[in-house]
């Protein structure tokens, strides 16, 4: 043959994973971008205190026997009341405040990451379906998606609540909250996703390596799978960051509405509620900090997200 | 020898009519495109067979529905005696799948991104079980890599590692693992600048000759099709207008759109030839004009043209060339709007 | 044309229906009826009674038939909590949440789209960067949290502004409005600037992606190599290009305003239907919740049709390709 | 000859990237006289679209002009301030897109942009700009232009809507109008419609014209000369007919063997240019093309050659330079 | 001058036969009026009827007010009060109790009206300060004859219109959004205010109600969250007023059941077990609620009465704060590792409800007591616990203030035996505390007419219930009103707002 070696493909070589991936132009644009690096730092740090809470915290804020109401109230460490080893203040229950904010941001990322998975597997669920088998079926899942579409988060998440209140008489226990939570969300948020990876679907399907596929004979659900669905999922890993924070938001604002985690297990959102009931009396602690607790932890995913979709973004390269 | 590949009276139309709701309202009918009407060619083992025509033409359309991609609306695809349609043949259908490849125009896009190379050039080995072992298809993806030019390690690397000409190579040596003797080539260089055009048309015809693979080769380019081809059809509006032998329809093109399209090709040898002038645009397909569709834009267009059909005879479909044949006499206007 | 606003008409009526569904379940299947009304002593033959008398014997298509005859009709029921029609409450109630929505809405767009444009146009001034990151805390700021800023700064700290309801109102007909008086309007400064906020955000960083998406364009680089000046390519191509799928996006928004006036009432006590709505569903209230969940759907799907309508004509291109399928 | 319409003085253009600048143009430098059209051919990627970009001064962060100069009839125009490009551009200098589909604004009557363009660069009121309008839409060949001017551009096919962007380029008399690719999108026989559009109107109004493309069939029948870019320089340029019957670069060589054509001998394997072109980010030291060439030799590999006159021909190859040892009769021998 | 009030709570319907609710019957204060009211003090004074007497130990005479117009023009009469007091005791009413079922109402002329019953009842105007008197003719015009039951499905004419005899008239009323009352020009008496409106707003939520005081834009608050108390004093131009309240805050436990609605504890009810109760009752600190919870504004409470109503309240006082002790009794009685149970509170009636529960949840968590904590809005929460919800709970808080400001209104409504579904006895008794001594007590408390011996019975009963450990009581809160500095205002200590006795100046 007379062809020789190809000018731009030097020495066949086989990068390793981790080399690829520090090569890659995602973690390039990651590096240059100071701003990225803080808040990935911020979100990877609140993640472990969230996750090692129970190693880290003074005492168990669920725990009503672990609650000494002879230390409510007390102001944080650095000022001239602060009391060891409460570092951010108590709140009227004696509730450690950095313990309470350990936790109920757990159950923020409990909520988030479950709620946006739940939505995430039904949103492409669907929209696989939808765009795949297409005609009927495909206008029946984009109809619902649509009325779904009229409902925000929110007014949708509350209606539920309100109906299951109903359904079990007025009690919800904590965990069924919790459950209650997280199907309102995954049911709010599945839109995004089933649209999304339906428009991959119908784009990626007619391009010919799904035509190649199909000439070999490979079954529908094989190249949907093997094929099609690796293809959309750059799009629903931005959604899916982005619907992190939109999800924590929308369990805090539930929760704030009163809707959400009762006052003895308590939320990042339940402690604002119970904070904004001490915001005239100067126990700005109670709400402070559960606030810019909550304020970060969004900002920096919001963050995450924002430099993922720019930096999954082709056009803008 | 006969035929390796029949097609026989070929139609595809796609419905694109208005909504249901618009239809009621406007009294509008439903509109359906003949991408395909009636086309008909054979192909023997180990030669190129080309069509050519200008895009919209239905070149794809036929390409899709020989190897099975798409179904006919009416008419059959025959190959190697087994029809692509007949349900009755489907046992032997599917030990046919593996002798008819394809490679895309658009080598970006018929590559999945996701996969690394030697999987994508696996993937039919696989599918076929035509090699077991890990080991064995290793071995085997790398000879194929190998035949097309590349080496066996860029099995390791995704696509998008490569020129649009490797990947080019990358998608036919896909097409050879599966061992096939049929290869539809759907525009497969126009994507690509004229020097690796050269590569991969010098490489077709090298494992053409290796491996005395047949070839439908599709293009819109007159100069490459003459290049690859052994016989060449030319496609206008969904039909085979012309029919012929690759240097005989050069040398001496009948049907005026042959003649235009000769033409209009930019020369680069400077030759001077004389050519027809060129005059307007493909019509709109979903509403073609009436007779042979070609006649708004002939310069011998005559009565005749605007009422019926011409037949393909003699390998044009053409009144003015045939005119000495008369019209069939169940021969009736087509009906038009 | 007809044919496609008749099509969307009929997939909003569709719409409505499916809504309709699920209000009628609410309202029918989650909690008895019966058991909210009568007393704990009621006798079951007085409860088959009323029963009876509210037609909750009939069949279930019946039921729902006449349900949603009678919501048409905008009756509703009765509320639980305060024993009054419910339509009579959410009558009294929309004109406070629609006003505050409005003015939410233009707030929302003027300041969205002119810093959208600013921060497409000048992507790499510092003023745009500073945009940029507020419009980041904008979305990453909970309604509720910026609202509670805002109080504690504008009207305990400073005491400029009212911290709760609507002011001073002025009567026409059934509908109130605070937009004449001047205690009125004070007190739709703070929450339809807490409930704009997060769409202004939205609609500047949408603005901002659309017109970068747009100035990429073929036709904008055209236009450039015509000379055209940098005004007429940025305000008369590059502008009206940006926003015709910002009408959609902005038409969407509108109907999430109204969902999203549910946090903003709740924070400043804001008399409208979000108000009522929340305290519907602390109370079980299901009666309102259903009617609530109507009210606002009828407004979202009228409000997406109206800019359907809008965006065909804006764009010459829908004109003619609306009637072909997608 | 009097000043050329265009002198462009070793040009170079970079774009900033993570992996430092990239020089896509990397001292290119030729002239095209008023009335002529010169053709520019290359693969793609080799900087026959930026060298186009830079020459209207169209060319966007990253990117820059980063050495060289542009003159528009003896104007320096590659420094100017921005404002005073944009008077020039569309007036003096005007620009073809290659994607007609793209070019208009599908938001505007047709006739509104053409007015638009014609206000802003000539003293018009609205019904002179407007009469102007109907006359150049008559001019590139559109029917019933009087009633077509009020269509919006989806309204258009493919070939009507060339035309309707080279009425938009013309619309001022431009001195020189460069063609990016005009043809490409469009099927053949338009494609032979529109070429000869433009070499009338070349001709017809004496404007220069810079016309790129990757067809050199298209260039064999439209240039007056011809420049070969490969990797941002130009290899060869010389007047069409000799680059295209006796190319002497050994890449303009190779091209030409490589085109089939609707004459040569069609059973003869086409000549073939091992490899493809470097990415900017990996262009080889010495000469560009040195990987893929066959005569290589040791000075191109660490020397880049400068242009070298043979005949009307420039080129930029070692073989060439009268220094080098080897006889001609041995390149001769390549195809 | 135009007043601007805003409560926590609104008014919840115009009727006012609809709901015996503070916040309410204070409104309906303002528009309608009784035959006799309360002073300042508490002390019953007269209002529609001019003077009674006691002719008979059963029989009471009362001589109407001459001259009084209701707000609609028609004059007050004898019929008004005969047709009030029939509809007052009609079904759908919540005043049932405010006079005997079986007493005769008689019309002796237009301005007097006598009051017949079959047992002499020396309290029997306590209660008739929110007995308010309708327009015969106005209802029957109106349709409005019957009461408007609280659970009604529409609303009648009375509940959607007022027409009393009052200083204010009703302007508008919008259900949680805003009520307007304009000041009557007619009223009979000499007004004590200044005003001419008040613009009354119900702002559940406890900042903004309290901001809306700080800045001024709303006069009067109740209640001021304890929390806000030091903030609201410290503002230029508002300031707390602070009274104790006659409203007991106490937890009631289900002792009637054979096995607890919610518990892990099948088969048996814990709290029949008298050790048990003990247990819970000696588990609460109440000083630490106190100083914590509440801020020092409330009273450690040994009775379920407040102490101003009870002279020898100062006999009782509390058993000591005992954790080991309670934790030993309840090994004794056999749940050595505690057990669990749930409790439903309401989280926004009374001052600090939640977390006062959540106080007591977790001082019971002390003890092994595993308390699941159900707080909720007061309408679900009085929904699911009163009668008409079943007496739904197994654990509770509830506050109850003496509508008659009496003993006997305790003994009967929460204290007495509910075990007779036709008597109205223990209607409020949430918790099914019964004992028979305990009730013949209290139905002798009720004839007696000695105040000496009488408290001397009251004493026994309670002490009867103490040594039960009926309930635990916990507190009276401390009443807690935000009054801007430009008003004067008096304060009842059953928390009434009425605002005819508020004076503004500009
Ligand atoms: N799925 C489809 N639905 C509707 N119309 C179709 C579809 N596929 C093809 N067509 C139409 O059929 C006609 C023939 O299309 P086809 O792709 O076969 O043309 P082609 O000759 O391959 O053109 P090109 O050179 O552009 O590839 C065109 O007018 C095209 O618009
Ligand atoms: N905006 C840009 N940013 C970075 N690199 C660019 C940019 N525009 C062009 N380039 C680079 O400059 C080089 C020359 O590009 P140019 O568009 O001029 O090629 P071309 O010859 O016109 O090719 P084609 O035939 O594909 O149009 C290419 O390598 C390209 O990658
Ligand atoms: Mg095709
Ligand atoms: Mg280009």
């Amino acid at each position: 043959m007379t062809d020789a070696p190809l000018p731009d493909t030097p020495a066949p070589r086989t990068p390793s994973l981790i080399a690829r991936a520090i090569d890659s132009d995602i973690f390039y644009s990651f590096r240059r971008s100071r701003l990225t690096m803080v808040a990935a730092a911020i979100v990877f740090v609140l993640l472990m205190m969230a996750l090692f809470a129970p190693l880290l915290v003074v005492q168990n804020p669920f725990d009503p026997a672990q609650l000494e109401l002879i230390n409510s109230r007390i102001s944080p460490l650095w000022t001239a009341e602060g009391q060891r080893p409460f570092l951010l203040g108590t709140d009227e229950q004696g509730r450690d405040i950095y313990s309470a904010i350990l936790y109920g941001m757990r159950i923020s990322l409990v909520v988030g990451v479950l709620g946006v998975s739940f939505a995430a597997v039904l949103g492409i669920g669907l929209g696989l379906i939808a765009g795949y088998v297409g005609g009927a079926v495909d206008s029946l899942i984009m109809r619902i998606a649509d009325v779904q579409l009229t409902f925000p988060a929110i007014l949708i998440a509350l209606l539920i609540d309100g109906v299951v209140k109903s359904a079990l008489g007025n009690h919800l226990d904590a965990s069924t909250t919790l459950i209650v939570l997280v199907v309102a969300i995954g049911l709010s948020f599945w839109v995004q996703y089933a649209r999304t990876v339906r428009g991959s679907v119908m784009v990626e399907k007619n391009k010919d390596y799904v035509a190649a596929a199909q000439l070999i004979g490979l079954p529908a659900r094989v190249i949907m799978i093997r094929h099609v669905l690796p293809n959309t999922m750059g799009p629903i890993l931005v959604i899916a960051t982005i619907n992190l924070a939109l999800a924590i938001i929308t369990e805090a604002t539930l929760s704030f509405l009163g809707s959400g985690m009762p006052d003895t297990m308590p939320s990042l959102g339940t402690l604002i509620r119970i904070g904004n009931n001490y915001l005239f009396s100067g126990e700005w602690w109670v709400i402070a900090f559960p606030g810019l607790a909550l304020a970060s932890l969004i900002l920096s995913i919001n963050l995450l997200g924002d430099w993922l979709r720019d930096a999954l973004n082709p056009k803008l390269q | 020898m006969t035929a390796l590949v029949q097609a026989r009276n070929l139609k595809r139309a796609f419905d694109v009519s208005k909504p249901w709701l618009n239809r009621v309202i406007e009294r509008s009918p439903m509109e359906f495109l003949k991408a395909v009407d009636g086309v008909s060619f054979e192909i023997k083992r180990g030669e190129t067979f080309a069509l050519v025509g200008e895009s919209g033409s239905g070149k794809s359309t036929v390409a899709r529905m020989v190897v099975g991609l798409l179904p006919p609306t009416s008419g059959d695809v025959i190959i190697d005696g087994v029809s692509m349609s007949d349900p009755g043949q489907a046992s032997a259908r599917k030990l046919l799948r593996r002798r008819i490849q394809m490679i895309f125009q658009d080598p970006y896009a018929s590559l999945n991104p996701r996969l690394r190379v030697d999987a994508i050039i696996a993937e039919p080995i696989r599918a076929f079980d035509l090699i077991q072992g890990e080991r064995d298809i290793r071995a085997r993806v790398g000879e194929l890599l190998t035949l097309v030019g590349l080496h066996p390690d860029d099995g390791q690397k995704y696509p998008h590692q490569f020129s649009g000409g490797q990947r080019q190579r990358i998608a036919i040596a896909r097409a050879l693992a599966s061992e096939a003797e049929f290869i539809v080539c759907d525009e497969p260089t126009s994507a690509l600048d004229v020097s690796v055009q050269a590569q991969i048309l010098n490489l077709m015809r090298e494992l053409q000759d290796k491996f005395g693979l047949t070839y439908l080769f599709i293009s819109h380019n007159l100069a490459v099709v003459r290049h690859m081809a052994d016989r060449i059809g030319v496609m206008y509006l969904g039909r085979i207008v012309e029919i012929a032998e690759g240097h005989e329809l050069f040398r001496a093109p009948r049907m005026p759109y042959t003649r235009m399209l000769l033409g209009a090709v930019p020369d680069l040898a400077m030759s001077g030839r004389a050519r027809i002038a060129v005059s307007g645009e493909i019509p709109n397909p979903i509403d073609p004009p009436s007779g042979c569709t070609f006649h708004p834009r002939c310069p011998e267009v005559f009565d005749l043209c605007r009422k019926v059909v011409p037949d393909l005879v003699d390998g044009v479909a053409c009144h003015a060339v045939n005119k000495l044949i008369a019209p069939p006499s169940e021969a009736v206007p087509a009906a038009r709007r | 044309m007809l044919a496609f606003i008749l099509r969307r008409a009929l997939q909003s009526i569709g719409v409505m229906i499916a809504v309709g569904i699920i209000a009628f379940t609410m309202f029918r299947f989650a909690g008895d009826p019966v058991n909210q009304m009568v007393a704990i002593d009621t006798t079951p033959a007085q409860r088959a009674e009323v029963r009876a008398s509210l037609g909750l014997d009939d069949p279930v298509p019946v039921q729902f038939a006449r349900y949603f005859i009678n919501a048409v009709q905008f009756k509703f029921g009765v509320s639980y909590q305060f024993r009054q029609p419910v339509s009579a409450l959410l009558k009294e109630r929309m004109p406070a949440t629609l006003e505050l929505a409005t003015c939410a809405t233009v707030i929302a767009m003027v300041f969205g789209i002119l810093m959208g444009i600013y921060s497409a146009l000048r992507k790499d001034s510092f003023f745009a960067k500073v945009l940029q990151a507020v419009s980041l805390i904008g979305i990453s700021l909970p309604t509720f949290l910026i609202g509670i800023l805002l109080i504690y700064l504008f009207a305990v700290t400073l005491g400029w502004l009212p911290s709760f309801g609507r002011g001073d109102v002025v009567k026409f007909g059934w509908w109130t409005t605070g937009l004449l008086t001047i205690s009125g309007l004070k007190a739709l400064i703070m929450p339809s600037v807490t409930l704009g906020l997060f769409q202004m955000t939205l609609i500047m960083r949408l603005v901002r992606a659309e017109m970068l998406e747009v100035l990429r364009t073929d036709y904008i680089r055209f236009a450039r190599a015509r000379g055209l000046t940098t005004r007429a390519i940025h305000f008369g191509h590059a502008l009206k290009n940006t926003l015709v799928p910002v009408i959609t996006v902005a038409g969407l928004q509108f109907g999430s305003v109204i969902a999203f006036a549910i946090i903003t009432e709740t924070v400043f006590q804001w008399p409208g239907m979000g108000l009522l709505f929340v305290q519907a569903v602390q109370n079980v209230d299901i009666p309102i919740m259903a009617a609530y969940l109507l009210v606002v759907s009828v407004i979202f799907v009228t409000i997406n049709l109206i800019v359907d309508i809008l965006y065909t004509i804006v764009d010459p291109r829908l004109r003619a390709t609306i009637n072909r399928p997608a | 000859m009097s000043v050329p319409v265009l002198s462009v003085r070793n040009l170079r253009v970079e774009f900033a990237s993570r992996r430092g600048a990239l020089r896509a143009i990397d001292g290119v430098s030729f002239d095209i006289a008023k009335g002529e059209v010169l053709g520019v051919v290359g693969e793609s990627g080799a900087g026959k679209s930026v060298t186009g970009l830079a020459a209207i001064g169209l060319i966007d962060p990253p990117g820059r002009i980063s050495g060289g100069e542009i003159l528009l009839s003896g104007l320096r125009i590659d420094n100017l301030p921005p404002e005073q490009m944009r008077r020039i551009r569309g007036k003096r200098i005007a620009m073809i897109f290659q994607d007609p589909l793209t070019s208009l604004n599908p938001l505007y009557r047709i006739g509104d942009q053409l007015v638009e363009t014609i206000r802003t660069h000539l003293n018009m009121n609205e019904t002179q700009a407007r009469r102007r309008a109907v006359d150049l839409l008559a001019e590139v060949g559109i029917p019933a232009p009087d009633k077509r001017v009020d269509a919006y551009p989806h309204e258009f096919s493919g070939g009507m809507r060339q035309r309707v962007v080279i009425a938009l380029a013309i619309a001022a008399e431009p001195e020189l109008i460069i063609a990016d690719e005009p043809t490409t999108a469009l099927d053949v026989s338009v494609q032979a419609q529109i070429i000869a559009l433009i070499k009338r109107l070349g001709r017809d109004h004496g404007t220069a014209v810079m016309l790129v493309t990757h067809d050199m069939g298209v260039i064999a029948e439209t240039s007056d000369r011809v420049a070969v870019m490969y990797s941002g320089r130009i290899a060869e340029i010389g007047p069409v007919r000799d680059v295209v019957q006796n190319p002497l670069h050994p890449y303009a060589k190779g091209l030409m063997g490589a085109i089939p054509t609707l004459t040569g001998d069609a059973s003869q394997r086409l000549v073939q240019i091992p490899g493809s072109m470097p990415r900017l980010s990996a262009i080889p030291q010495g000469c560009a093309f040195n990987p893929r060439c066959s005569f290589a030799f040791d000075r191109c590999r660490v020397e880049r050659p400068e242009p070298i006159a043979v005949g009307a021909q420039q080129v930029a190859c070692h073989l060439y330079d009268p220094r080098h040892s080897q006889d001609h009769a041995h390149v001769e021998s390549v195809a | 001058q135009t007043l601007r009030y805003a409560n926590q709570g609104d008014l919840k319907s115009l009727d006012p036969y609809t709901l015996r609710e503070t916040t309410t019957i204070a409104h309906h204060g303002q528009v309608y009026e009784g035959l006799v009211g309360r002073g300042k003090d508490l002390q019953i004074i007269p209002a529609l009827a001019e003077s009674w007497e006691t002719p008979e130990p059963t029989r009471w005479r009362f001589h109407l007010r001459k001259g009084v117009k209701f707000h609609n023009g028609d004059p007050f009469a004898a019929d008004d009060v005969v047709f009030s007091a029939d509809r007052v005791r009609a079904k759908g009413s919540d005043f049932t109790t405010v006079i005997p079922a079986d007493a005769k109402v008689l019309k002796i002329d237009d301005y007097t009206v006598d009051f017949v019953l079959t047992k002499p009842n020396p309290i029997l105007t306590s209660q008739w300060d929110v007995w308010y008197i309708m327009d015969k003719k106005w209802a029957e015009a109106n349709n409005a004859n019957a009461p408007t039951p609280a659970a009604a499905t529409s609303p009648s004419f009375a509940s959607l219109n007022a027409n009393g005899t009052g200083p204010f008239t009703i302007e508008s009323h919008q259900p949680g959004v805003k009520t307007v009352f304009k000041v009557n020009p007619n009223w009979w008496g000499k007004p004590e205010h200044n005003l001419k409106e008040i613009i009354f707003t119900p702002i559940a939520s406890d900042a903004t109600r309290v901001a809306a005081l700080l800045s001024g834009e709303v006069d009067i608050i109740e209640p001021v969250p304890v929390q806000d108390i030091a903030r609201v004093n410290g503002s230029a131009n508002a300031a707390v007023m602070a009274g104790p309240e006659l409203r007991t805050i106490f937890l009631g436990m289900d002792q009637i059941r054979d096995e607890l609605l919610f518990s892990n504890i099948k088969g048996k009810n814990p709290f029949k077990d008298i050790r048990v109760r003990e247990a819970f009752y000696k588990a609460i600190d109440i000083e630490l609620i106190k100083s914590r919870v509440m801020r020092g504004l409330s009273t450690p409470s040994a009775l379920m009465i407040a102490p101003p109503l009870f002279k020898l309240s100062g006999d009782f006082a509390r058993p000591k704060y005992d954790a080991d002790g309670a934790k030993k009794l309840l090994a004794d009685a056999g749940y050595p590792d505690g057990f669990e149970v749930g409790m439903d509170c309401p989280n926004d009636r009374y001052v600090n409800d939640a977390a006062i529960c959540q106080a007591v949840v977790g001082m019971l968590a002390r003890i092994g007591v595993k308390v699941t904590l159900n707080a909720q809005p007061k309408a679900l929460y009085f929904a699911k616990v009163f009668k008409t919800g079943g007496f739904n709970t197994s654990f509770y808080l509830l506050g109850w203030t003496p509508g008659t400001q009496d003993s006997h209104n305790v003994m009967h409504d929460i204290m007495g035996c509910r075990d007779d579904p036709a008597s109205p006895r223990g209607a409020t008794n949430l918790g099914g505390y019964c004992n028979k001594q305990f009730d013949a007590l209290t139905d002798q408390v009720l004839q007696e007419t000695d105040t000496a011996k009488r408290d001397q019975l009251i004493k026994q009963a309670y002490e009867i219930a103490a040594k039960d450990w009926a309930y635990i009581p916990l507190h009276q809160q401390a009443l807690a009103w935000g009054v801007s500095k430009k008003v004067k205002i008096v304060q009842r200590p059953d928390n009434q707002v009425l605002p005819y006795w508020a004076v503004k100046q500009d």
